[in-house]
């Protein structure tokens, strides 16, 4: 490398970190991003189900440079006493300082703590399980899955992440036939293993972030673009077209017209993945 | 955390002057009590306990039940809980998450006023020993701090309790049945005395003392003291953390005014409830 | 058609309640109300904030959810998340750099819509701090009940019949922007699109009952000043 | 619960003890090495040890005193300490209560404007709980700074008394503490008399607050001629190794 390129790859670096919004800005008025995708494109995703052998149901995801590692550990439990049939099932997800440098020690921070509870919220209220197909015996014993959503490397966009890997690993649940004996021990049989839950849709989850200069819609934002734009969409698709979730908040930016665009690409992406979900359960 | 701000000098030496003459800032005489005003909300066991006219300390309470599987310890007693945390609406100084010293002493004065001296009948809140009990547990909401939260504190949860109905029960064999509160009258606790907070500060060099104390009070003072009593003269709870040493006699005399003061506030929480209870029927 | 709380109109807001500067220590403070749903706010800034938290070009803005019964839980965070997002827009935070600006809300009690009641108490309590503002956030719910109606500030009792939850905020600039969408449950693209029409309208209502109870407010204050 | 029969009909109490009896007090300094000043107290079956490290300078900088040196109380319960095993936490209330309880007992009484800009350490470790815990600390810490050579303005030295059956009785152990009679925990300076700390839990008749505070106090007496007979001892030992 001659001093002069050293020099331009050098100083493009630290115009990114000194003026980030204007380097930026220079790539969307071409209509590209900085690694080099159309504005409208998500990153290539790919899924790997049973990835943890210790858990009940696994699987590993990733999204550009975003990887998920979702496991669900099974743990008989005592159900409420205000619902004796249904089960639990308790999302978690994890953001530590291995995944990113924005995530400090201790404990989850807010972003951790707001995804997991979008995930519950959409979990329970738009009909995606059964609870009570985790029930073991009424009122004495039931299945209490733990789904531990594990960051391991993060570039933005968590939210679809976590989303499609606790998805396929539900979908990879396998729990052992288990029932109460009279001296009321829970005896479980693993050597006959059922797929107790059934999934009534298929919550497919895009993310997009909206830029107020030039007024553009990212799909799939990266960490860095994250950072750049406050204003978020966030839309929760099952794969008949229903929605599920909408989320926007941030900024001024968004008005209807952006709202159906969104929808539209949501559309497309739903599909997309629903397809790449059917190839890899498959294998 | 905002820090909160000092008193000046000028403010210190201007109100331990007055006090020398028996005079306060807010024209109080030294043993007065601000004056109390009680209001309830909609819903029964919600209070809102007001000290003062125009800058107050405004604590509010709530009580709720549910049921519950008791302790395996105690199974034939309820639960009686308390919720204590300051938010920074209270005052800037106050942190989320972080109990100051303040607040430990609060939610635990409340503790031992409250549940160590059993004023409420918890064994009166069974439903089916060993499996089923209430649980009853008081938040309560610090609004505005001018100093003596922990006596308005007090009043609000002893008001709420004794205010609060729950959904009556009938329990035949097993068959646990809770009535909702439109289906049948629901039943007040069982509540055995009624203890009240009365705080003191002291100031030089513990000749002089103030019940009451305003938050200027409170941030000047060199001791401290707060005792908990029934209209039967029973203490139920003293608390003396250090600051200034006192006198014996001193202590003994705060203990008669305190006796005062609690026959005083009980005769108007009673007259409270007795207006409110009134006022429903009527409607 | 009736509801259960006796109104008449799918699209009928319970009585709005509102008062100001309630609370001493907090620079600005708010009452709002949709019907029983109670909320109070308390703002506090621009104030000193944690290195941790500073920022050098604007104000940090830091919004606490404290639930009416019990410790703040998961679902708090998420309503602390939504309220910072659809205020931070409206602050101008660029005015006040290294400071904190610091939102105290507090669920008095609960009947439905929790997150607009909240909005709009914000809002109210923001301009009674006298912060620095573009304009004002102000928030109305929906939901698509079981049989497929759109009924407009749902209680809580209504809720439990809803196949989804619909919550919008607006600003008041003239183009009345959409600041916050949080929709949950299952729904068609052309029911949300119905709910964010019905809830834009509504929002009009919320912000011109805002504007009157804050002229109010300035009119006695000015009687007062006038009379002393 | 059968009601536990805490005193006889010959007036004893459940250990044998008389109404206004303390309990076997053994008290040690010096007995560790690494910190400033320490000390071990047993008052009957209560065990306590106390450490000082200081004045030494302040830890986070937010909390620097320009005129007088902070003190800092942590609190510890050993988990082996009660007959069941709790695992109690630092951050407890009730911990926390009592660290700030004792943190404000010394304040007034170590000469804290001394040592402007520094910081003054004192952890408690409780080793074995029956019953006084609070006084058994205070006691404990009181020695500790001793110990350490902190100068103070005099001992602070503490007893509980309680009520039971109408008759005040001195120093209550476990037994009787959790039998749901009242228990007050005084804190006194011996030179003048005066009450450092008070504290009281469960039900008690306000008449009977001025008895059962004298003899609580009259226990506090008692012990400053324990504590002081045992700072006098040991003072002596070193006087005579220094002049050999």
């Amino acid at each position: 490398m001659t001093e002069n390129q050293v020099a331009s790859s050098f100083s493009f670096k630290i115009f990114e970190r000194i003026k980030p919004d204007e380097y930026f800005r220079r790539f969307i008025e071409e209509n590209v991003r900085p690694d080099g995708r159309a504005l409208h494109t998500f990153r290539p995703t790919s899924i790997r189900q049973g990835a943890i052998t210790t858990a009940n149901g696994s699987a590993m995801v990733r999204i550009g440079g975003t990887t998920v590692v979702c496991g669900i550990k099974a743990e008989v439990a005592e159900p409420r006493v205000d619902r004796p049939k249904d089960g639990f099932l308790v999302p978690n997800v994890e953001l530590s300082p291995i995944c990113s440098a924005n995530f400090r020690p201790g404990p989850p921070s807010e972003q951790a703590q707001v995804n997991a509870e979008i995930i519950n919220q959409v979990l329970i209220n738009c009909d995606i399980v059964d609870l009570s197909e985790l029930c073991i015996d009424e009122g004495k014993a039931v299945w209490s899955l733990y789904a531990d959503i594990v960051c391991i490397n993060y570039d933005g966009n968590i939210l679809d992440a976590s989303f499609l890997a606790l998805l396929c690993a539900l979908k990879d649940l396998s729990l052992p036939t288990a029932e109460v004996l009279p001296s009321s021990i829970v005896q479980a049989n693993s050597s006959m293993m059922i797929k107790p839950l059934k999934l009534r849709r298929l919550p497919i989850s895009s993310t997009f972030c909206i830029f107020a200069n030039p007024k553009v819609t990212l799909s799939d934002p990266t960490d860095s673009e994250e950072n750049l734009s406050k204003e978020t969409v966030s839309i929760i698709l099952d794969t008949d077209g229903k929605i599920l979730y909408v989320h926007k908040s941030g900024g001024a930016m968004c008005d209807a017209e952006m709202m159906k665009s969104c929808f539209s690409r949501a559309n497309e992406r739903a599909a997309e993945l629903n397809e790449l979900i059917e190839r890899t359960s498959s294998q | 955390m905002v820090r909160e701000a000092e008193p000046s000098l000028n403010e210190k030496q201007f109100v331990l002057r007055a006090l020398k003459d028996g005079l306060r800032t807010d024209g109080r005489r030294p043993y007065d009590f601000r004056s109390i005003q009680i209001s309830f909300l909609s819903e029964y066991g919600h209070v809102q306990i007001q000290l003062g006219r125009t800058r107050v300390t405004r604590v509010s309470a709530k009580v709720t039940a549910e049921v519950v599987r008791p302790r395996p310890d105690k199974p034939t007693e309820g639960l009686l809980l308390f919720n204590t945390e300051i938010s920074p609406m209270a005052s800037p100084a106050f942190e989320i998450g972080r109990p100051s010293e303040e607040e430990v002493l609060i939610s635990r004065t409340i503790e031992k006023a409250l549940r160590r001296s059993r004023a409420v009948d918890t064994e009166g809140l069974c439903i089916v020993a060993g499996e089923k009990v209430w649980s009853i547990r008081v938040d309560l909401h610090f609004f505005d701090h001018e100093g003596n939260l922990v006596d308005c504190a007090s009043i609000a949860a002893i008001t709420a309790l004794l205010h609060f109905r729950r959904p009556d029960v009938t329990v035949i064999g097993e068959e646990v049945t809770i009535h909702p509160m439109d289906q049948r009258n629901p039943v007040p606790l069982s509540v055995h005395h009624i203890p009240i907070c009365v705080s003191f500060s002291f100031f030089a060099d513990g000749e002089l003392l103030v019940v009451d104390p305003s938050i200027i009070e409170e941030q000047i003072r060199e001791g401290d003291m707060t005792i908990a009593m029934n209209i039967h003269k029973e203490i139920c709870a003293l608390s003396k953390a250090g600051g200034i040493p006192l006198e014996m006699d001193q202590i003994i005399r705060c203990s008669k005014i305190a006796t005062t003061k609690t026959a005083e506030i009980t005769e108007l929480i009673q007259k409270a409830l007795a207006d409110d209870k009134a006022q429903r029927q009527s409607k | 058609m009736k509801r259960s709380d006796g109104r008449t109109e799918p699209s009928q807001l319970r009585a709005f309640a509102a008062s100001q500067s309630l609370l001493n220590r907090a620079d600005g403070s708010a009452k709002f109300s949709f019907g029983e749903s109670t909320v109070i706010a308390s703002v506090v800034g621009p104030a000193e904030v944690k290195i941790r938290d500073e920022k050098m070009d604007e104000a940090t803005v830091e919004v606490i959810v404290r639930p009416a019964v019990g410790f703040p839980s998961t679902k708090d965070k998420l309503l602390e998340r939504a309220l910072r997002q659809t205020v931070e827009p409206t602050i101008l935070a660029g005015m006040m750099p290294r400071t904190l600006i610091q939102i105290v809300v507090q669920i008095v009690q609960e009947d439905g819509n929790m997150l607009s009641t909240a909005v709009n108490a914000i809002s109210l309590a923001m301009l009674d701090a006298g912060l620095p503002m573009n304009s004002l956030a102000a928030a109305v719910s929906a939901i698509i009940d079981q049989e497929g109606n759109l009924l407009l500030d749902p209680n809580s009792k209504e809720l439990e019949n809803a196949s989804s939850v619909h919550t919008f905020a607006f600003d008041n600039t003239t183009s009345y922007n959409l600041l916050l969408s949080h929709c949950i449950g299952t729904y068609s693209q052309e029911q949300y699109l119905d709910c964010l029409d019905a809830c834009k309208h509504a929002s009009e209502r919320v912000h011109s009952f805002i504007r009157t109870a804050v002229e109010k407010r300035i009119e006695k204050e000015y009687q007062q000043l006038q009379s002393s | 619960m059968s009601r536990l029969e805490l005193l006889t009909v010959e007036g004893l109490r459940i250990d044998g003890r008389r109404p206004n009896e303390l309990r076997k007090i053994t008290a040690k300094t010096s007995v560790l090495a690494q910190a400033d000043g320490s000390a071990y107290i047993e008052q009957g079956n209560t065990k306590c040890l106390a450490a000082v490290y200081g004045p030494q300078e302040v830890r986070h900088r937010m909390q620097i005193l320009h005129d007088r040196a902070i003190i800092n109380v942590e609190f510890n319960v050993a988990p082996f300490s009660t007959s069941e095993r709790k695992k109690r936490s630092k951050n407890d209330k009730r911990s926390l209560e009592i660290a700030s309880a004792i943190k404000q007992t010394f304040e007034p009484v170590v000469q804290t404007s001394q040592f402007p800009r520094s910081q003054i350490d004192i952890y408690l470790q409780v080793l074995q709980h029956d019953g006084g815990t609070l006084q058994a600390c205070i006691n404990a810490a009181t020695m500790a700074l001793i110990d350490a050579g902190i100068p103070m303005i005099d001992y602070v030295c503490a007893s509980t008394a309680g009520c039971i059956e109408k008759q005040p009785v001195l120093d209550l152990n476990y037994l009787e503490e959790s039998s749901d009679s009242p228990e007050l925990t005084v804190a006194i300076l011996p030179r003048t008399g005066k009450v450092n700390l008070m504290s009281m839990e469960s039900r008690l008749h306000v008449d009977m607050l001025e008895s059962v505070a004298a003899l609580a106090t009259q226990g506090c007496e008692q012990i400053h001629t324990i504590l002081d007979s045992v700072v006098r001892q040991n003072t002596q030992l070193l006087k005579d190794s220094m002049l050999q």
